[in-house]
């Protein structure tokens, strides 16, 4: 008999134990079912973890390392602030969009003028773009009382088709032969977000990440401001008695990460992707608010699990490779991880009693 | 206490806790008929006590015996099977389902519903204590929904009633009805058990008494015998002083309300009509009447939660009423809101933490935002020593104090930030003798520094004992404050809307 | 019956096949959520149900056999979540993200060796002359007997809920599981109870999707369906009738949105699409304004973890 | 000896039954032919986008000599790895970007959709034929243009209706366009997406015809699937790895039709009276052997305005970037 003992507070140690023991046993339910699979346990596991950092091409896979896991930490950064508060925006892929198609359309608009303000404006406009349709379900919520989750989620789908008519319609490329997707703004100086050190991966998106990180942690664990967050999330109404105003919270909370989302949308566009095309968005959004509960929506964490996602994504694809692994399996040991840190958290907020005289 | 005629009886009875032995060999019984209280400070193991012969906790040690048979519940199915029924300390009531369906769920082998409907009617006029079946339990007032409890219990023919703190949130009139009831049953050969820290109501209905301390049978009684204070004594182990209300003048008209109306906050909630109020420097305004009646919205419109139209509120004549609760704070306007876990503290979160929530605008406890971590915790430390506060610590999550120990660090906490103005909600709700009395100390001591305060409470007693005016609210109006002294129970009770539409017949 | 082009008799018949994957799902997951319980991972439930339903009738010939186990895989992976939301406390909404996305990979795997394959078919019922009825034959009797099951599905959903002590307990449990608790009912059971429920019938829908709408298996297949069943459950106002409604609502938006392309309506096409979706939020922010004062729907305890102390 | 390694990435997984499935066929057509002298490896479902770059250039770390990316969307991404190694060689579908190391590929489906709009206008009864689309692009216009011109050229009274679907491949969104044609009283129903779903709703429907796209859908025949399209895409394979294994492998633009084995007309079933499937062999043979020619003027486009003047045939570079339809279709193209 397994008995749950509510630890009167959370144990640091296994705050940060948690999540090693959880990757140990991921790796060891994983080598099961690669093994199931035929291929050798061991080798998957040292082609998924340790080939990407120190396998024979690692100097090139260490900065895909960032390019994947840039946009999914500047999301989840976001996104966690509104978590922490109980607010919670599940549309990060629609302002991702949204935030591309502003930034990027700017640059269309104004090919091929070239000028040094050129991106920094289309940086401003993509987060704008982001933050007011974040905006949509925060006013929805506070005037109507309709739920963020599902209001958001649905303008997903709205933006979506908004991406495919701007890929297919206005902003196709004039000069692709009638091919969907717009210009390829790698091909234009002032809107691309190049490489910041060749072969880094480093661009403009990882700084922002970087900064949003450091930002998040300042806001959330050193300033007045994110402590009431922190106080609407654990208890809304003592949030109401300390002085936060509910409805400038939601404001507040789905305005940030609608704006780091689409920030992320616009790096993505004007980097590492290029271009508008229906296909554009590749869910980082939805794997970002995984991404923030892995992080336990603390912005280290989040950081961390940012770069292990990336890393299962990229040795994943390594183990499709070399292995020929099928990319299912690799979807299945994500899930996997996800299961075990969720569940193994237990460990943080009880303490285990297993056996006699156990259940009381 | 000998003899077959008992009806439970409970041999040494242990259970412990990871660190504390909440009951340590209890041994009492219990005879059909009997009102029987089992008195103790907050955390002397009361309602483990009542959990274990409601078979929701389970004993480490010791047996029952219920009618000479043994009796070891395994669930409060099995309980309520062999006659046993229980009222919960907090009501086990479902908000969004109607009367009928909270009774149903109560109930081993529940009628169809339009039978258990006709029987809820039934039964709850011949106790006098009328329900409708069909209104949803969000919508009626404590009183009401402790009906709700009772008629449940009823419903089952219980042998044993079992009651853990049932009067917190009535009325006197409602009290009394609760006794009749009590009386009635108890006349038909139902034995109570009775919990209560409201020892003037022990003391007229209880026949025997049986004193916890530290989890342990530390004395019983025959309640009828000794005085409040006698009893009182016997819980802490010590000796007991009552509060010290020398040393106070009146000064000048600090806080005015004027009009104040307010919509309802909550689906189920009241609202606020046409509230007036003056408060002059070292008064202490007692505000009765039962929960649910304005008393949360009252505190929530003074603190600046929800803040009303302009000119309603007035703070040495200047309109504070669109403000805030951080610029309230600023020009020293306070508040203690009822609910401890949730609304006053946050649960989860450390005494540092929680004095970070009111603290930071009159004790510079963050600098242009950003928080100063030492001076939060040499601040909560300040109020934990200064309030004997139990605690082995600031670095303790607030759900991790006891009831009363929250209680004193919640007003302490407002307290040594020196109000001009303190309005507090309930501040010994369901917090024993000892710490109760401290609290309302530091009340008093409070006003004779020259503040004003509100003090919101159920507790008639605490405002006889320590307010200078009182004032009544009913269904969200404000009766016009008298002064408490010569004012009569009685009185009282007509001021706060007499029994809320309880039959007096039934008395 | 034509309106505007538009063959209304054929828009009604399909949208109920159309419809019924994600009817079945919603209903499956009002229960969960009626009992407090909020599982964001019906879309991997639904797939997992529509590759067991289809390797199953696949291999014994029989559609029977595969709901059944596209019931059993769906529910299967709702204990998953279920132990451990309910037993080891962990996240609802990460918990069931996480279900998501692990069942769209097991499906996945699972279902390599059934790509390209037909199922066998679900027989249509036989109403003899009644499916020769003008304008009703068509709507109401002219469908397989899932559709129809699905339909029975939510008016046992809504008695149980409504008119039974099961359903009143599990509503119990959902507003306040403390006092459930202190009354004695077994908080944990009836939240994994409900869960596999809710598990089954979304694992019903997609079984539906692989044998009988589509038919065939292929990764993916679910398409974004178990998200718009969450939807219905909220749009629903948390009510088995009004899940009836708002399935065949959106499955009619959706189905009508191709009739009006092919009736050559010269609406942009993004337009359209976008026209359920925008349409739901429509209808959330209407109904949400009705309610601001009124009954407030959502289960009191939904998405809180439950942990007896005592 | 080493062996050549050649690399495929696809857009969407092995088991689609469609597009990506076609191009796997290919692969494995490589090993069965060549044997020990190559090594193939592959990644499914990779996104269009930074992914498939990081794909690409993981396959050429890895040492592939020859990379075949499967998608139009790929294109970039191909073209910026081809820089980064220029002993490789990259073989992209469907694209135009071409350079000394990227070679492009594609296939005359149009050629198909000859055949199929020609036995579509004789089998039709209702004289409404139903075009499920998938994206508004020049391969999908050609299709619907040309499967139109067919069917108009046997029987004047058809009307094509066409439900823009914006997926290459989403079974239930497929089944739905394909209920929603039926509903408006199509009895032959076209596809340019990779699903079976539209043959299983014409099954159900009866008396609905269809036609196999990408691969043969031959489960579905004799009916609704009364012939197919099918992307075969082993020849060009076969020929580009020889080529390599040679020493002759060269960039180019490859559009291969009906007679270089790329575009393959699949079995025309006995649902099909046998005047008209002689009808559609004859016209196979004509386009097989360059005699004729599926865009041959006099054509107008759809506003009327000249296209193609009597006996003109169109370009390949003009009917590349094909964004119109020809006259006599109603519904109106998304912009
Ligand atoms: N679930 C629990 N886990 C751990 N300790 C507990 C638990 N419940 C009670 N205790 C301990 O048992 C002691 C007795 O608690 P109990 O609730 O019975 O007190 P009580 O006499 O009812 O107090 P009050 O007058 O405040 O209601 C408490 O002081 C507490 O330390
Ligand atoms: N679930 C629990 N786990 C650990 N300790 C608990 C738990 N519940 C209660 N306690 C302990 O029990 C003590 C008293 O708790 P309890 O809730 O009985 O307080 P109380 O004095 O009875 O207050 P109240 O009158 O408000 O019920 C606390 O010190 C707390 O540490
Ligand atoms: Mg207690
Ligand atoms: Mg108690």
């Amino acid at each position: 008999m397994i008995t749950l003992i509510k630890r009167p507070t959370p144990s640091k140690t296994w705050s940060w134990a948690t999540p090693i023991v959880a990757i140990l046993a991921t790796m060891i339910a994983g080598g099961f079912l690669f093994a199931a699979l035929g291929k050798n346990p061991v080798e998957a596991i040292r082609v998924i973890f340790w080939d990407p950092l120190f396998g024979p091409n690692a100097a090139y896979f260490r900065g895909q390392l960032l390019v994947k896991a840039a946009p999914l930490i500047l999301i989840a950064a976001g996104l966690a602030v509104g978590f922490r508060a109980g607010i919670w925006n599940i549309g990060a892929e629609g302002q991702y969009i949204i935030g591309a198609i502003c930034g990027a359309g700017l640059a269309l608009a104004v090919y091929p003028a070239e000028s040094v303000w050129l991106f920094p404006a289309m940086v401003v406009l993509g987060a704008l773009g982001g933050l007011l349709w974040g905006m949509i379900p925060a006013l929805l919520k506070i005037w109507f009382n309709t739920s963020e989750i599902l209001v958001s989620l649905m303008l997903v789908y709205v933006a979506q088709n908004l991406l495919a008519y701007m890929a297919f319609g206005p902003m196709k490329n004039p000069q692709g032969f009638g091919f969907p997707g717009s210009r390829n703004l790698q091909q234009y100086a002032s809107a691309h977000n190049p490489e910041l050190i060749a072969g880094t991966g480093a661009h403009w998106g990882v700084m922002a990440a970087i900064v949003a990180v450091i930002a998040t942690y300042i806001l959330m664990h050193r300033h007045l401001a994110g402590f009431r967050i922190r106080v609407a999330g654990e208890a809304p109404r003592a949030a109401r008695f300390a002085g936060v105003n509910p409805s400038r919270l939601v404001m507040v909370c789905l305005m940030l990460s609608g704006a780091l989302a689409g920030m992320a949308g616009l790096f993505e566009v004007a980097g590492p992707n290029g271009q508008i095309t229906d296909g554009f968005n590749s869910g980082y959004g939805f794997t970002a608010i995984i991404v923030a509960f892995l992080g336990r929506l603390h912005p280290i964490g989040i950081l961390l699990a940012g770069l292990l996602m990336a890393l299962t994504y990229i040795g994943g694809d390594m183990a499709q490779l070399m292995l020929q692994l099928p990319a299912a399996a690799i979807q299945v040991f994500q899930g996997m991880l996800l299961f075990f840190l969720l569940g193994f958290d237990v460990l943080t907020n009880y303490r285990i009693r297993i056996g006699k005289g156990a259940k009381a | 206490m000998t003899g077959d005629a008992k009806l439970l009886r409970i041999e040494g009875l242990t259970k412990a806790y990871p660190g504390v032995k909440a009951n340590d060999n209890v041994s009492f019984s219990i005879a059909p008929g009997e009102v029987h209280a089992l008195l103790g400070e907050n955390g002397a193991g009361k309602s483990t006590l009542v959990k274990m012969i409601y078979g929701l906790v389970k004993p480490d040690a010791g047996t029952m015996e219920l009618n000479g048979a043994p009796f070891a519940p395994p669930e409060p199915r099995a309980a309520r099977a062999a006659g046993v029924a229980m009222v919960f300390q907090h009501f086990s009531l479902f908000e969004a389902l109607n009367v009928a369906e909270n009774v149903a769920l109560g109930m081993e082998n529940p009628p169809p519903m339009r039978e258990l409907s006709a029987r809820i009617r039934e039964i709850s006029t011949t106790y006098g204590l009328p329900l409708d079946p069909a209104r949803l339990v969000g919508d009626l007032s404590a009183g009401e929904r402790q009906r709700v409890e009772i008629v449940r219990c009823l419903l089952q023919d219980p042998k044993l009633l079992i009651m853990d703190e049932p009067t917190s949130v009535l009325t006197p009139q409602e009290v009394e009805i609760l006794f009749h009831t009590l009386r009635k049953l108890s006349a038909e050969g139902t034995a109570i058990l009775y919990i209560s820290h409201k020892l003037e109501e022990i003391r007229a209905l209880c026949d025997g008494a049986t004193i916890l301390r530290g989890g342990k049978v530390v004395d019983s009684c025959t309640p009828r015998e000794k005085t409040a204070r006698e009893l009182a004594e016997m819980m802490v182990g010590a000796e007991f002083k009552s509060a010290d209300r020398a040393g106070r003048s009146l000064g000048e008209e600090l806080l005015v309300v004027e009009g104040l109306s307010l919509p309802p906050m909550s689906q189920f909630g009241p609202s606020l009509k046409e509230v007036s109020l003056r408060l002059r420097a070292g008064e202490v305004l007692g505000i009765g009447g039962v929960a649910g009646n304005g008393q949360e919205e009252l505190l929530a419109t003074l603190s600046g939660e929800r803040p009303s139209e302009p000119g309603t509120v007035r703070l040495m004549g200047e309109d504070i009423s669109g403000l805030g609760p951080d610029p309230r704070r600023a020009k020293g306007v306070l508040a203690a809101p009822e609910e401890r876990l949730g609304h006053a503290a946050v649960p989860a979160m450390s005494l540092t933490e929680n004095a970070l929530l009111t603290g930071t605008v009159r004790k510079s406890l963050a600098k242009k935002g950003f928080i100063d971590m030492g001076a939060a915790r040499r601040f909560a430390e300040e109020v934990i020593a200064a309030f004997d506060v139990r605690t082995p610590g600031p670095h303790v999550a607030a759900r991790a104090l006891s009831g009363g120990n929250l209680q004193k660090y919640v007003i302490g906490r407002e307290v040594l930030q020196e109000p001009r103005v303190l309005v507090v909600n309930q501040p010994t709700w369901g917090v024993d003798a000892a710490a109760a009395a401290s609290i309302r100390q530091s009340l008093l001591d409070l006003a004779g520094r020259g503040a004003a305060v509100i003090v919101i409470s159920q507790d008639l007693d605490e405002l006889m004992e320590i307010a200078d005016n009182f004032a009544a609210l009913n269904e969200g109006r404000l009766s016009a404050p008298r002064p408490t002294e010569g004012l009569t129970i009685d009185e009282v009770g007509l001021m706060l809307g007499g029994a809320h539409g309880m039959q007096e017949a039934a008395l | 019956m034509t309106l505007g082009g538009i063959d209304i008799i054929a828009l009604t018949a399909m949208l109920m096949t159309a419809s019924t994957p994600v009817l079945l799902a919603a209903t499956g997951e009002l229960v969960a959520e009626k009992s407090g319980v909020l599982n964001l991972g019906v879309e991997g439930m639904m797939i997992m149900g529509a590759v067991g339903g289809f390797a199953v009738a696949v291999a014994t010939g029989n559609p029977v056999l595969g709901f059944a186990a596209g019931a059993l895989a769906g529910a299967a992976l709702a204990l998953l979540f279920a132990i451990l939301t309910q037993v080891f406390l962990s996240n609802q909404v990460g918990t069931g993200l996480a279900l998501t996305l692990f069942g769209l990979g097991l499906s996945a795997l699972i279902g390599k060796s059934y790509e390209g394959i037909r199922p066998p078919a679900t027989t249509k019922l036989d109403f003899g002359p009644l499916s020769e009825l003008p304008v009703l034959g068509r709507v109401l009797f002219s469908h397989d007997w899932m559709v129809y099951l699905s339909l029975g599905l939510v008016a046992a959903t809504w008695y149980v809920l409504n008119k039974t002590r099961v359903g009143l307990v599990l509503r119990a449990v959902g507003e306040n599981h403390d006092a459930a608790h202190a009354l004695g009912y077994r908080v944990i059971a009836v939240r994994i109870a409900a869960l596999a429920f809710g598990g089954a019938l979304a694992g019903l829908g997609g079984a539906y999707l692989s044998l009988v709408r589509v038919p065939q298996w292929t990764e993916g297949m679910t398409a974004g369906a178990g998200w718009i069943a969450l939807a219905i459950v909220v749009f629903a106002s948390w009510r088995a009738e009004r899940v009836l409604i708002g399935a065949y609502l959106f499955g009619g938006i959706t189905a009508l949105q191709l009739q009006l392309q092919a009736a050559e309506y010269s609406i942009p096409v993004h337009l359209l699409s976008m026209a359920p979706y925008v349409i739901t939020i429509v209808v959330l922010v209407i109904l949400s304004a009705v309610h601001r004062h009124g009954v407030q729907a959502a289960p009191a305890a939904l998405g809180k973890s439950f942990h007896a102390s005592s | 000896e080493e062996p050549l390694k050649v690399g495929f990435i696809y857009v969407g997984p092995v088991g689609d039954m469609g597009w990506s499935y076609q191009h796997d066929q290919g692969r494995q057509a490589i090993e069965a032919e060549y044997g020990d002298k190559v090594q193939t490896t592959f990644m499914e479902s990779v996104p269009e986008g930074p992914d498939a770059e990081r794909a690409l250039t993981q396959l050429a770390l890895e040492g592939n000599n020859l990379i075949f990316a499967t998608s139009f969307g790929y294109m970039d991404a191909v073209m910026n790895v081809a820089a980064k190694f220029p002993d490789v060689k990259f073989e992209h579908a469907t694209g135009y970007k071409t350079a000394d190391n990227v070679a492009v590929y594609d296939a005359k489906f149009f050629q198909g959709r000859a055949i199929q709009g020609t036995i579509a206008g004789r089998m039709t009864k209702s004289n409404k034929i139903g075009y499920i689309a998938s994206f508004p692009i020049p391969e999908v216009i050609q299709g619907i243009n040309s499967a139109y011109l067919h069917a108009k050229k046997v029987n004047p009274d058809v009307e094509m209706k066409v439900v823009w679907a914006y997926t290459w491949f989403d079974p239930a969104k497929e089944a739905d366009a394909a209920a929603a044609l039926i509903a408006e009283g199509v009895d032959v129903v076209m596809q340019h997406t990779d699903s079976t779903a539209p043959q299983a709703k014409a099954q159900e429907a009866g008396n609905v015809i269809t036609f196999g796209q990408a691969s043969d859908m031959g489960a579905f025949a004799p009916m609704p699937r009364v012939t197919s399209t099918i992307d075969n895409w082993a020849p060009y394979y076969v020929q580009r790895v020889g080529a390599m294994l040679d020493g002759s492998w060269a960039s180019g633009a490859t559009w291969g039709g009906i007679d270089t084995g790329m575009v393959e007309i699949g079995e025309i079933s006995d649902a099909v009276p046998a005047e008209v499937k002689a009808e559609a062999l004859a016209l196979k043979d004509a386009i097989a052997a360059g005699t004729y020619h599926p865009f041959t003027g006099p054509l107008n486009k759809q506003d009327g305005s000249a296209w193609l003047a009597e006996g003109v045939t169109a370009e390949d570079g003009e009917l590349a970037g094909m964004n119109f339809y020809v006259e006599g279709i109603t519904a109106e193209l998304p912009q």
